[in-house]
C-alpha cells in the first residue's frame, strides 16, 4: 500500500504540474502540442519491453512485440510529425 | 543495472518530459523542447533494454526496427493537412500499446497461476479498458477525418442507453474481475471486447469536425492509461509521463469547447450537426453578389489594407502557398495584410498557423481574434477563404443558432469583403451564414486555390 | 533506497511546479506571497508535533515543545499576516 | 487511524497548499488562496496528532496554545512598513523549528543507540545544518531590518576565506559523522555551532537593503529544511511543502535581482553600499531649487495628469494615508492621479503595493513600469515621494554608477517633477541623483508625511 501512495501522490503531482505548463502554450502551438503529448503518451513502450523482452510463452511475446510496434510508431512517428511541424514555426532569418 | 540507478535514470527522462513541454510554449523554444522531449524518451527506452527483466531481444529489436520505421515513414508522408487524422493514428497506436501491455501482463499471471494484488489488478484492469476505448475511438476518429466513414454524426434511438450499458457492464465485470480471488479468463475477454466496442459507439455519434475535441480526450485517456500502466509495473516515469499527457489532453479539449463555446458535454453527447438548428434563419428572398477574379485582383491591388480570414476551406483546397504568393505582390503594390486566426478555424487548434507556417507567412503577420478583431472596421477588403462559421454574425444576433454566443471575427465590419468557396455550402455547423447576403460582400465561387491562383495571374498582368 | 527514489521523485516535482506556480504571481503580491510561503514552510510542524508527543526522555520533549511553539508561531504568524495584507487588496465594492 | 488514511490525508493537505499558491496569482482569489492554504495546514496538524507515535498530548497542546496566540499576536501587531521585519523573523523561528526537529531526532536515536540508515542521518544532517544558517542568518537579517543592528555591510579582512573555512568545516564534519558507524555527540554539537555562526558571518556583510533577497533565500532554505525533514521522517506533505517554498523562494530572490539588475551572487558576496562606487557622480557646483507646500499646492490643483511615484520614503514616513487625501482631493478639482509602481521601490518586492493598498488606493490606479514609463512625457506633474534611487537617469547614462543599467522610471521626462524627501540624503544605493539637480525639478524639503499634510491643507483652501 505505501508503494501505492507514493504512486498517487506522483501521479498528482504530475497532473498538476501538466495543467500548468499547458494553460501557458498559445493557440498557434496547439496542433504540435497534441501531437507532442501524443508522443510522450508513447512512454507506454517502457512496459512493452519489459513484456517482449521476458519470457513467458509464446502469447506474452506475440503481444509484447506488436506493443513494442505500435508503441514505437506513437513515439517515433508523432517526434518526427511533431518535428516536422514545428521546423515551420522557426523564425525566417534563422532559416536561411 | 541496480534498480536504484534505473530509478534515477527514468527520473531524468521525467525531467526531460517537463522541460521539453514548457518549451513548448514559445515558437522560440518549441523544437528545442519537442526534441528535448524526444531524448528523454530515447534515454527512458534504452534504461529499460538495459533491465534485468529483459532476456531475449531478438523480438524486441525487430519490434522497434518496424515500428520506428513505420513511425518515419508515417512522419514524413503525411499531408499538413492531414495532421488531424495523424495525430487520431498514432493515438490509438499509443491506446492500443497499452492494452497490449495490460493484457499480456494479465495472461501472463494467469499462466503462471500467479496471485495479484488488490492494487495491481485494479490498475491493470484500468488500463485495458481505458487502452482499448482509445484504440478503436482513435480509429473511428481517424476513419472519419479520413473520410473513409461519413462524417455525419451516426444516431439511433436508445443509442445513449445502450452506451450507458456497456459501460455499466464493463465496470460490472471489471469489479468482479477484481474482486474474485482466482483471475478468470472470460470476464477478461468480456470486459476486452466490450471496451473496444465501447470505443466505437462512443464516437460515432459525434460530428466528424468534432473529433479534434475527441482525439485530444482520446489523448488524455491514453495518458492515462500509460499512467494506470505505470501503477502496475510501479514505474514512475510511467506515471509521471502519463499524468502529463492525461492533463494536456483534457485542458486542451476544454480550450477548444471555450473557443466553440460549447461544453464538453454537448460535443461528446450533443450529436451536434445531426439535425439543422431549431431557428436558422434562411436564405429565401435574398440575394448575392456575384464577382469575377478580375475584379478582385484590381480591388486587392488598390486596398491600402487586407486582412485574410483563412478557414477551413483553405486548408482543403491546399491553398496556402497561393495565398501567401498573393499576399506577397499585394504588398509589393503597396498594401498592407494581415491575417486573423480565429481560434477554431479549420478542424483542429492552430490548424491556420500550421498551414500558413508551412507557406513560410511570417508568425508576425498572423493575429489572434482578440489582437485583430477591432481593425477590421478600418480595413479596405476582408478576404474570407473557404471560412465560414468563424465569420458568421449570426453567433451575435440570432440566439436561436447553434454557433450563438460563439466568438466571432468582425469580418461583416470591414469596408468590402470578398468571400472565395465554392458554392453557398453550408459550414460545419450547417447554417446559414448573412455575411454572404451583406450588400458590402461579393463572393468569388470556385475551389480556392483555382480562384486565387486567376487572382494571382491578374494581380502580376495589373 | 526505493522508499528514498520515491522521495526524490516527489521533491523534484514539486520544486517545478512551485516555479510554473511562483512565475504566474504579479509583482504586486510579492510580499503576501513571501509571507504565505513562508506560513507552507510552517508545516515543519508536522515533525515537531511528533517530536513532542513521543515520550523518549526529557530532552526529546523540551526540545519537542519549542519545535512547536516556533513552528506555530510561524504557522499562524504567517497565515494571519498574509491574510491581513490581502484584505487590503480586495476590491472596494466587495468590502463594503 | 491507519497509516494509508493519514497519507491520504496529508496528500488533500499538499493539493490545498498547491491551490493556494495558484490562487495567489490574481488579487481576486487570493485571500481565498492563503485560507485554503490554511486549511490544508489545519489538516495536516489535526492529522498528525491523531498519529500513534503521539502518546503524550500535555506538551503537545501547550506548545500549540503558545505558539499560536504569539503568532497571532504579532500578525496583529505590526505595523505593515515592518513587514520584512516579520517575515525574517517568522522565518527564522520555522527554521529553528526545523533545527529543533531534526536535533531531537538525533538525539533520540543517540539515547536509544537506535543504528539510523544511511539516507536518513545524510538528510537529518542536512535539515540540522540549513535550520541552524536560516535562524540565525534571519535573526541578523531582522536585526538589520529592525535597525537594532547597522544597516551597513560588515566587513573584515579574510571574510569570504573564513565563511568559506566554516562551510567546509561543516560539511567534513557532517560527512564524517555520516560515515562512521556510530553517531558521536561531538560532531553534531561542532556541527550545529559552527552552522549557526555561519548564518551569523554569511548574512552580516549584505546590506540592510538588500535583506529582502536575503530573507526570500533563506525562506527557500527553511522550505528545503523542511523537505529534508519529511526525507527524515518519511512524510510526503513535508516534502511537497518544503519543495514548494524552497522554489518559491529562489524564484522570488531571482526577480527581486533582476529587477535591480544585480546578480545573486553580486547581492549575498557584493557587499553592496560598503563603500561609494568609484565613479559616482558629485553634485559639485550643481544646485537645486527649492519650493514650498503652498507653491506644489497650486500647481497640483491646475495639474491635468499627475504621476505619484512612492519610494522607500513613503513607507519610512508612513505617509500612505495622506497621499491618498490627496490624491482624491486632486482628482476632485478635476485631475487625473496615477501611481506608478517600480518593481523595487521600496524595501521588498511589492512593498508600495501592500502600502497604498493599506489606504484604499483602488489598484487599477497602479501601473508597473512597463504599463507606465511611456505616459511620463504627456504628464503635467510628476511627485517623486520619499523614492530615489528608482527614478535615477544615472543607470541610464553612467556607465560607472551602481546602478547603471537597472531599470527606472522616466520620472525626468514629466513636463514638471516635485520631489518630497527630508534632504539631499542619498537613497539605498548611496549616490547623487542628477534628477533633484534638472531645471524642471523642484525639491519639497520635510518628512514626507509632513509635507503632505501640509500640501493638503492648502488644497482643501485652494
Ligand atoms: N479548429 C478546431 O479545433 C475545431 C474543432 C472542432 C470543430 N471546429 C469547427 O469547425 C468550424 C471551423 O470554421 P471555418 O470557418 O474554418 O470552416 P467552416 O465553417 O467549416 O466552413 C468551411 C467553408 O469552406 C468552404 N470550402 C470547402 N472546401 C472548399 C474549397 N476547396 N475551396 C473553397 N472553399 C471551400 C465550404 O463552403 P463550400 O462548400 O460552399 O465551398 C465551407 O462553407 C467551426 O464551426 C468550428 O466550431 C473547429
Ligand atoms: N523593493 C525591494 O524588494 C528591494 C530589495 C532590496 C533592495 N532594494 C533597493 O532599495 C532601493 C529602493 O529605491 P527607492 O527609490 O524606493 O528608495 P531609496 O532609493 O532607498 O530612496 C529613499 C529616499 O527616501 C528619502 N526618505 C527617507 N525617509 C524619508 C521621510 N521620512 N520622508 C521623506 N523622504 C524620506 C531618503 O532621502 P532623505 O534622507 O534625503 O530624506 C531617500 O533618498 C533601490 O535601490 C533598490 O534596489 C529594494
Amino acid at each position: 500500500m505505501e508503494a501505492l501512495i507514493g504512486s498517487i501522490v506522483i501521479f498528482t503531482l504530475a497532473t498538476f504540474l501538466g495543467v500548468e505548463l499547458i494553460n501557458r502554450v498559445p493557440t498557434t502551438l496547439h496542433t504540435p502540442l497534441m501531437s507532442g503529448a501524443n508522443a510522450i503518451s508513447g512512454i507506454t513502450i517502457a512496459g512493452a519491453l519489459i513484456v517482449a523482452g521476458g519470457e513467458h510463452g509464446w502469447i506474452s511475446t506475440v503481444l509484447g512485440f506488436l506493443a513494442v510496434v505500435f508503441a514505437m510508431i506513437n513515439v517515433v512517428g508523432g517526434y518526427a510529425v511533431t518535428d516536422r511541424m514545428l521546423q515551420m514555426f522557426k523564425r525566417k532569418p534563422e532559416q536561411k | 543495472m541496480s534498480h536504484t540507478v534505473t530509478q534515477l535514470i527514468y527520473l531524468v527522462a521525467s525531467v526531460l518530459f517537463i522541460l521539453g513541454l514548457k518549451w513548448l510554449s514559445s515558437p522560440a523554444t518549441a523544437v528545442k523542447g519537442n526534441r528535448i522531449s524526444g531524448v528523454g524518451m530515447l534515454i527512458a527506452i534504452v534504461v529499460t533494454l538495459l533491465d534485468q527483466a529483459i532476456v531475449t531481444y531478438q523480438v524486441i529489436i525487430a519490434g522497434l526496427v518496424v515500428g520506428s520505421a513505420l513511425g518515419l515513414w508515417m512522419a514524413k508522408a503525411v499531408k499538413m493537412t492531414s495532421m488531424p487524422q495523424m495525430v487520431a493514428l498514432l493515438n490509438g497506436l499509443g491506446g492500443g500499446a497499452s492494452l497490449l501491455v495490460g493484457g499480456a501482463e494479465f495472461l501472463r499471471s494467469e499462466l503462471v497461476n500467479e496471485q495479484l494484488p488488490l492494487d495491481t489488478s485494479i490498475t491493470m484492469q484500468l488500463s485495458l479498458l481505458i487502452g482499448a476505448v482509445t484504440l478503436t475511438g482513435s480509429l473511428v476518429a481517424w476513419a472519419k477525418l479520413q473520410e473513409v466513414m461519413t462524417g455525419k454524426p451516426i444516431i439511433y434511438p436508445g443509442q445513449k442507453a445502450l452506451n450507458a450499458l456497456m459501460f455499466l457492464a464493463v465496470v460490472g465485470l471489471s469489479v468482479y474481475q477484481v474482486s474474485v480471488p482466482e483471475s478468470l479468463l472470460w470476464p477478461f475477454y468480456a470486459v476486452l471486447v466490450i471496451s473496444l466496442l465501447l470505443g466505437v459507439t462512443l464516437v460515432i455519434p459525434i460530428g466528424g469536425a468534432d473529433m479534434p475535441v475527441v482525439i485530444s480526450l482520446l489523448n488524455s485517456y491514453s495518458g492515462i492509461a500509460a499512467a494506470m500502466t505505470g501503477f502496475v509495473i510501479r514505474n514512475e516515469v510511467l506515471i509521471i509521463a502519463g499524468a502529463l499527457v492525461g492533463s494536456s489532453g483534457i485542458i486542451l479539449s476544454q480550450i477548444m469547447c471555450k473557443a466553440m463555446n460549447r461544453s464538453l458535454a454537448n460535443v461528446l453527447f450533443g450529436a451536434f450537426g445531426a439535425t439543422g438548428g431549431g431557428s436558422t434563419k434562411t436564405a429565401e428572398g435574398l440575394t448575392v453578389r456575384q464577382t469575377s477574379a478580375d475584379d478582385a485582383a484590381v480591388q486587392l491591388a488598390y486596398a491600402k489594407s487586407v486582412i485574410v480570414v483563412p478557414g477551413y476551406g483553405l486548408a482543403v483546397a491546399q491553398a496556402q502557398h497561393i495565398v501567401r504568393e498573393m499576399a506577397d505582390l499585394i504588398e509589393k503594390k503597396g498594401g498592407e495584410v494581415k491575417y486573423a486566426i480565429h481560434p477554431v478555424a479549420g478542424r483542429m487548434p492552430g490548424h491556420m498557423n500550421v498551414l500558413l507556417a508551412e507557406a513560410n507567412v511570417p508568425y508576425d503577420k498572423l493575429f489572434d481574434m482578440d489582437q485583430i478583431n477591432a481593425e477590421f472596421e478600418r480595413t479596405d477588403v476582408c478576404l474570407v477563404i473557404g471560412a465560414n462559421d468563424v465569420v458568421n454574425p449570426a453567433s451575435r444576433t440570432d440566439p436561436g443558432s447553434p454557433i450563438y454566443g460563439m466568438p466571432i471575427l468582425n469580418a461583416d465590419k470591414a469596408h468590402s469583403i470578398i468571400v472565395l468557396k465554392r458554392g453557398m455550402g453550408a459550414g460545419f455547423a450547417g447554417i446559414e451564414n448573412e455575411l454572404f447576403y451583406n450588400p458590402k460582400t461579393a463572393m468569388l465561387f470556385g475551389d480556392a486555390k483555382g480562384s486565387l491562383q486567376k487572382v494571382v495571374t491578374e494581380l502580376k498582368a495589373l
